[in-house]
């Protein structure tokens, strides 16, 4: 029952091993505590659009599965979306456009067609937190490399916590910039896949 | 018939149900969120026009508010935007009515200039020198003016200040109307140099005292540049010779000090002047201790007589 | 006309004067020879002969087999001693009959002078064919093959290749500077068979007293002599199609589509000696070059060993690195001196042990050296990327079956990489896969 | 006995060979660099090709590949990225920029031969793109000269004058001067480390067209090319420099001669390497021009580098070749 869980964490993280949901990664990961606030909106729609696919499956007619998927998950968003921009305006502002953008994050929709329709509803709330927390996972390292690297901070807050100064005062006159940017975003979740992959390698071996 | 129906019933039944579930979130929501939005905007025109118990009355919906204490106006603030390296990067700006900044703010939020550069725009040492510039020096010292650019950003530099600049400009006209009813304080002097006649306006700072169909004489406003800034001077003329002459009072905004300044506001002083051609008004003695001021005063009296064309 | 350059090509530095001035010396018979049967392109021919049979010099040992076929004549007096698997220059064992050589008779008639005149077209084209005769420049394809081109494709030039554009080589120089007239008189066949409007004996310029002999001699024939400029490969078919006549072989087709026949002057040679003297083709003039004690040019009796005619040449001076069938160029390095000389053996080239450079192969560094030397205008690091990768279809569509293998891309590479030896195997791959 | 496919002869040189060539081709923009900037030219051009080497060395013994660390590949990349930085910039600046160069941009897509970047204007874009107040900010003026070729204006390289000052009367009637245009040539203005002097790095490249270890179609194609469309954007209005300052200004030497030849990052075919001169010099006066920066010969070598697979299927006919 928990190895969907850990799955969805280890084995099949949707970032680092399936590739899938790479734009807001990219795009968000630039600092930590946006990758927390995105992956909070994803785990949040990806565990509730299981759990209602997952309870309807029966009822949902196979020709209008994609449809109703989207309605369901673009639910989920829109609220998340409201929630935030209420609650969390300054963290709303910064993840921007990427939350209403959830809605065609392939994650969600791969999960509610490729495991929440098919299976029990423990199992794909299960699956959508594994999942959920899979890509947290990996988005938060991101978000960690890219701030600590291109700004010398760590968990800074838009408006508030100025974050922890890892690296010095040094690195906080000269930070690596190109962390931040785009560039850097595809440097990081390269290194990560290749990681990942080097440890697969290894323990298969 | 049923192939169609059943799906559409069952997308229907979907649809119903998420859009009542949103209506709920969003009547929940939308006031937190209004709420937000209004405190951000206040939070901002309380950065750029500090005063205390000064309130933001909009002009133009989102871009131009006048701060107004106690019904007087104290100036305006508005929002510009230019187009920077990478986004448009927006500026609030609040100028007081004598067109000089009183503070600019450039959002965070938006802005995607690139960090570390163009991003700098929005740091406070950027921001805090624009206080207190006039129209006119609202520029980068690499174009002639007395701001500093951002090391290696000189394009999001540039159009942060070119944004104030042609805010300042497009705005200007309702500094000016500010002007007019702030210096409200000589209509009611008008009258008191020619008790009985009608006083008629003639533009240009410059009143005729006219009663039944004959002029007795005129008035006209100038201003001096004294020690502590500017002061209006009011001197009414009759048969080319100074007939009175009014200096705005401390309550109406003469700003030179009490024990020196002031003194040239003194009956003592000022009863010098009565009597002769405004353009003689140089020969005058200054004040002991108020040199300045007094000079400013005697200025003013010829270069207002000038300008009206020696009545 | 004006010379047209080839496109490409490199200029080596050509070591001929090695063995440029050593006249031409017959080789005594070693004491066994061992003569394969399949010495040209095609099939390979059918013996005749048994174990134990006595044959003379120029006694016919097989017969061809099928159209594009010659038969092999014993270049000794002898006893056949079987028919054994031996040593081939294209490196791997063949059959071959050995030779027991004993005496020294020649086959009745071969020598005698024969008045060939009258002979039909036909006739001459049979005696060449049975005269085992082929392209003496390397590549050994049957020469009465190429005089009977189709009858829709005439020939109009007939090209006879004195160029030797193969460093160290100098046999074809010295048959030129020592047998002139029997290039010409071969030539003259040549043109009788086929007719063509245009005769051209193209020399390269670097032998300017082979080209002043042939000039001299040709006066009066309407054979011209051309001087081309040395640039390696200049003696390829089609390049020096291009040069004389600035016509195209097309990709995939033989110098007859353009209307051109060339030949090799050591074959001009031949052709005159089979029908004048009805002398078939059991010897040849080899160069033994390079790390021997005395270089030269010899006249070697086809399926004599290498370690004989080598010692003939005074020996090696130091320790063999290789031994080289052919020119630096595009000849086959072999693993034994036991190797006989085949008809298409143009010269031995030893190199010794220190003058055989093994570099460190490094990754293409794409310099383009190889794109702008190749003379047929290929892309040589890309086909060897797509054939390293596996992808053959691609690199057929590159062109790799019209490569030359001239050695121009693997001379110039900067990171020494065995580009020819690549492409060889990408052919065969590539035919192994059409048979499919 | 040695069996080997043929040819049996080699022409005498090598990947070495070459490498080293362009690394003497580069020795008298390099003194000159001292000369003009001071031995801390020399000092961060040392410190780039040491991390350079280093690097490779390191990641070749770890990954237990062969070590070919000195076979001067990563000498010239070393040095090429000194030359593209600012004589003020800090020790690490290319330290890390050598570093990313090498291990980012050369050994990650394979070493050698295999990098589809020029591993230098990598490691200058990564800098460029981390520390731009660096990059952009710290020009400094030559020991005998000053920092823009013209006296009285200290703040702006040449280029920078035409990005900023493109207005000021002052300049604009002196852009063109001769004085400007000698300054220019030799060397004596500011900008980075190895790219202010035409006149030496015209030397070592003539070397290197000699010595056929780099092509000169590709540098004629680009500096041409600027020549041509600054000439055109002169007469205009475009621009107030005229095409002789564009080409001598800022990067078009070092980037045209040194870097968009760099025969790894380059087309094979001669067609090809024609269109990525051409195109790229076009790219590098558009971004002049239009863009956001002063210098565009980085950028532009970096974009046509991607085209490079692309161009090289511009292939020449064989000969003979049938139409299909």
């Amino acid at each position: 029952m928990f190895k969907t869980f850990f799955e969805g964490i280890v084995k099949n993280n949707p970032v680092l091993v399936l590739a899938i949901g790479l734009c807001p990664t990219l795009a968000v990961s630039t600092s930590a505590f946006n990758a927390l606030g995105m992956g909070a909106a994803v785990i949040f729609v990806l565990t509730f659009s299981n759990l209602i696919v997952s309870s309807f499956r029966k009822v949902i007619p196979d020709s209008l599965r994609i449809p109703i998927f989207i309605i369901v998950i673009s639910t989920f968003v829109t609220i998340v979306d409201y929630v935030m921009k209420a609650y969390l305006p300054g963290l709303s502002k910064n993840l921007g456009v990427f939350v209403p953008l959830i809605v065609v994050n392939c994650i969600i929709l791969g999960r509610a067609e490729g495991f929440a329709y098919k299976n029990p509803v423990g199992k794909a709330i299960l699956d959508g937190l594994g999942s959920g927390i899979g890509f947290t996972l990996a988005i938060f390292i991101m978000g960690t490399i890219r701030e600590i690297l291109g700004q010398g901070t760590w968990m800074s807050i838009p408006g508030g916590f100025e974050g922890f100064k890892v690296l010095g005062q040094g690195f906080l006159n000269y930070p690596v910039l190109f962390m931040i940017l785009p560039p850097g975003g595809f440097l990081v979740i390269a290194f990560l896949m290749g990681g990942m992959r080097y440890f697969e390698a290894r323990r298969s071996a | 018939m049923k192939d169609i129906l059943k799906p559409t019933f069952v997308l229907l039944i979907t649809a119903m149900v998420a859009s009542a579930l949103l209506a709920v979130v969003y009547e929940k929501t939308s006031p937190e969120i209004e709420k937000r939005a209004k405190e951000k905007l206040l939070d901002n025109l309380k950065t750029v026009f500090p005063v205390e118990g000064a309130e933001y009355k909009p002009i133009i919906k989102d871009t131009l508010w006048c701060v107004e204490k106690d019904g007087k106006r104290l100036g305006i603030i508005f929002v510009n935007g230019m187009r920077g390296y990478a986004s448009v990067i927006k500026v609030i700006v609040g100028v007081d009515t004598t067109g000089k900044i009183v503070g600019v703010h450039i959002p965070k939020e938006g802005l995607s200039e690139t960090p570390g550069l163009g991003m700098k725009v929005t740091e406070p040492w950027f921001m805090e020198q624009f206080k207190g510039k006039r129209e006119e020096e609202v520029k980068l010292k690499k174009d002639g003016g007395t701001l500093d650019a951002i090391t290696a950003a000189t394009i999001s530099s540039r159009a942060a200040t070119n944004a104030v600049r042609s805010g300042m400009e497009k705005y200007k006209k309702y500094l000016k109307e500010e002007e007019k009813s702030e210096n409200e304080w000589y209509h009611k002097h008008l009258s008191e140099f020619f008790p009985d006649a009608e006083i008629e306006e003639c533009g240009n700072n410059f009143w005729v005292a006219v009663k039944d169909n004959e002029t007795l004489g005129s008035i006209y406003l100038s201003y001096g540049e004294g020690y502590g800034g500017k002061f209006g001077v009011l001197v009414a003329v009759k048969d080319g010779k100074i007939k009175d002459i009014y200096i705005q009072s401390p309550d109406e905004g003469f700003p030179e000090t009490q024990e020196f300044g002031c003194k040239v506001r003194e009956h003592t002083y000022l009863k010098k002047f009565i009597g002769i051609s405004p353009d003689e008004a140089g020969k005058i003695d200054d004040v002991t201790g108020a040199t300045i001021t007094s000079e400013a005063v005697k200025k003013a009296v010829v270069s207002g007589y000038k300008r009206v064309g020696g009545e | 006309m004006k010379l047209l350059k080839f496109k490409g090509g490199v200029h080596p530095h050509d070591h001929k004067e090695l063995s440029k001035s050593s006249q031409i010396m017959p080789v005594p018979a070693p004491e066994f020879v061992y003569v394969p049967l399949s010495q040209h392109t095609g099939a390979p021919s059918k013996p005749i002969v048994e174990k134990k049979a006595q044959v003379k010099k120029g006694t016919r040992l097989s017969e061809p087999v099928g159209f594009v076929s010659v038969p092999v004549h014993s270049p000794v007096s002898g006893t056949v001693m079987g028919i054994v698997p031996y040593y081939h220059p294209l490196g791997k064992k063949m059959d071959a009959i050995k030779i027991k050589v004993e005496g020294d008779e020649i086959e009745d008639g071969i020598g005698e002078e024969r008045d060939y005149s009258n002979m039909k077209k036909e006739e001459m084209i049979e005696a060449i064919k049975m005269a085992g005769i082929v392209g003496l420049g390397g590549a050994a394809f049957p020469t009465h093959v190429k005089l009977s081109p189709p009858p829709d494709k005439p020939i109009d030039t007939v090209i006879i290749n004195g160029a030797e554009c193969e460093p160290y080589l100098t046999s074809d120089y010295r048959l030129m500077l020592e047998r002139p007239d029997d290039i010409i008189k071969g030539t003259e066949i040549i043109r009788r068979i086929l007719n063509p409007k245009r005769v051209v004996i193209g020399i390269e310029d670097n032998k300017p007293d082979a080209i002043q002999i042939l000039r001299e001699k040709v006066d009066g024939t309407g054979i011209e002599v051309v001087s081309l400029p040395a640039r390696y490969p200049q003696g390829s078919e089609k390049q020096l199609i291009y040069a004389i006549t600035g016509r195209k072989v097309p990709a995939g087709g033989l110098p007859f589509d353009v209307g051109c026949y060339v030949q090799n002057v050591g074959t001009a040679i031949a052709i005159y000696e089979a029908l004048r003297f009805g002398k078939p083709l059991y010897e040849r003039v080899v160069t033994i070059t390079g790390g021997v004690n005395k270089p030269g040019n010899f006249l070697v009796p086809i399926g004599t060993p290498a370690s004989h005619v080598i010692e003939q040449a005074g020996g090696v001076k130091g320790e063999v690195g290789k031994i080289i069938f052919g020119g630096p160029m595009m000849g086959l390095a072999q693993i034994t001196d036991a190797v006989p000389v085949i008809k298409g053996t143009s010269g031995i080239l030893i190199q010794l042990k220190n003058e055989v450079h093994i570099e460190d192969v490094y990754p293409c560094i794409r310099c383009s050296s190889c794109v702008d030397v190749c003379p047929m205008g290929l892309m040589p690091n890309m086909m060897e990327m797509l054939i390293n990768a596996g992808k053959y279809e691609m690199a057929e569509k590159m062109g790799l079956m019209f490569c030359i293998e001239c050695g121009c891309c693997s001379y110039v590479c900067p990171s020494k990489r065995p580009l020819v030896h690549t492409f060889k195997m990408g052919k065969r791959e590539v035919l192994k896969r059409r048979k499919k | 006995m040695y069996i080997s496919s043929s040819p049996h002869i080699r022409k005498d040189w090598n990947v070495k060979k070459i490498m080293y060539g362009v690394v003497i081709a580069l020795m008298p923009a390099f003194i000159g660099s001292i000369y003009f900037f001071g031995w801390r030219a020399a000092y961060l051009t040392f410190l780039s090709v040491v991390t350079a080497v280093l690097t490779e060395y390191l990641f070749q013994k770890i990954t237990k590949r062969k070590i070919t660390a000195f076979d001067g590949s990563a000498i010239i990349t070393g040095i090429l990225l000194a030359f593209n930085i600012p004589v003020k910039s800090p020790w690490w600046l290319p330290v890390v920029g050598s570093f990313f160069a090498i291990l980012v941009a050369k050994q990650f897509f394979g070493g050698l031969g295999y990098n589809i970047f020029n591993p230098a204007l990598a490691g200058r874009a990564f800098v460029m793109a981390s520390w731009p107040q660096i990059m952009t900010g710290r020009w400094s003026a030559p020991l005998h000269g000053s920092i823009s070729g013209i006296d009285g204006i200290t703040s702006a390289t040449p280029l920078n004058l035409l990005k900023l000052h493109a207005t000021d009367p002052a300049v604009l009637s002196r852009i063109n001067s001769p004085e400007m245009l000698k300054n220019l040539f030799i060397g004596n203005v500011g900008g980075c480390i190895g790219e202010t002097s035409a006149l030496l790095l015209l030397i070592g490249a003539i070397f290197l067209f000699v010595m056929r270890y780099a092509d000169w179609r590709i540098s004629v194609g680009y500096i041409g090319t600027v020549f041509v469309v600054a000439w055109i954007f002169y007469l205009t209005g475009l621009t107030p420099a005229g095409p002789l300052f564009h080409i001598l200004s800022g990067g078009v030497f070092l980037g045209g001669l040194f870097m968009a030849t760099d025969m790894v990052t380059s087309p094979v075919t001669p067609a090809g390497r024609w269109i990525f001169g051409i195109a790229g010099g076009l790219i590098c006066m558009l971004i002049r021009v239009w863009g956001g920066y002063p210098e565009g010969v980085s950028y532009s070598i970096l974009f046509m580098n991607m085209f490079v697979p692309l161009l090289d299927r511009v292939r020449p006919k064989y000969l003979g070749e049938v139409k299909k």
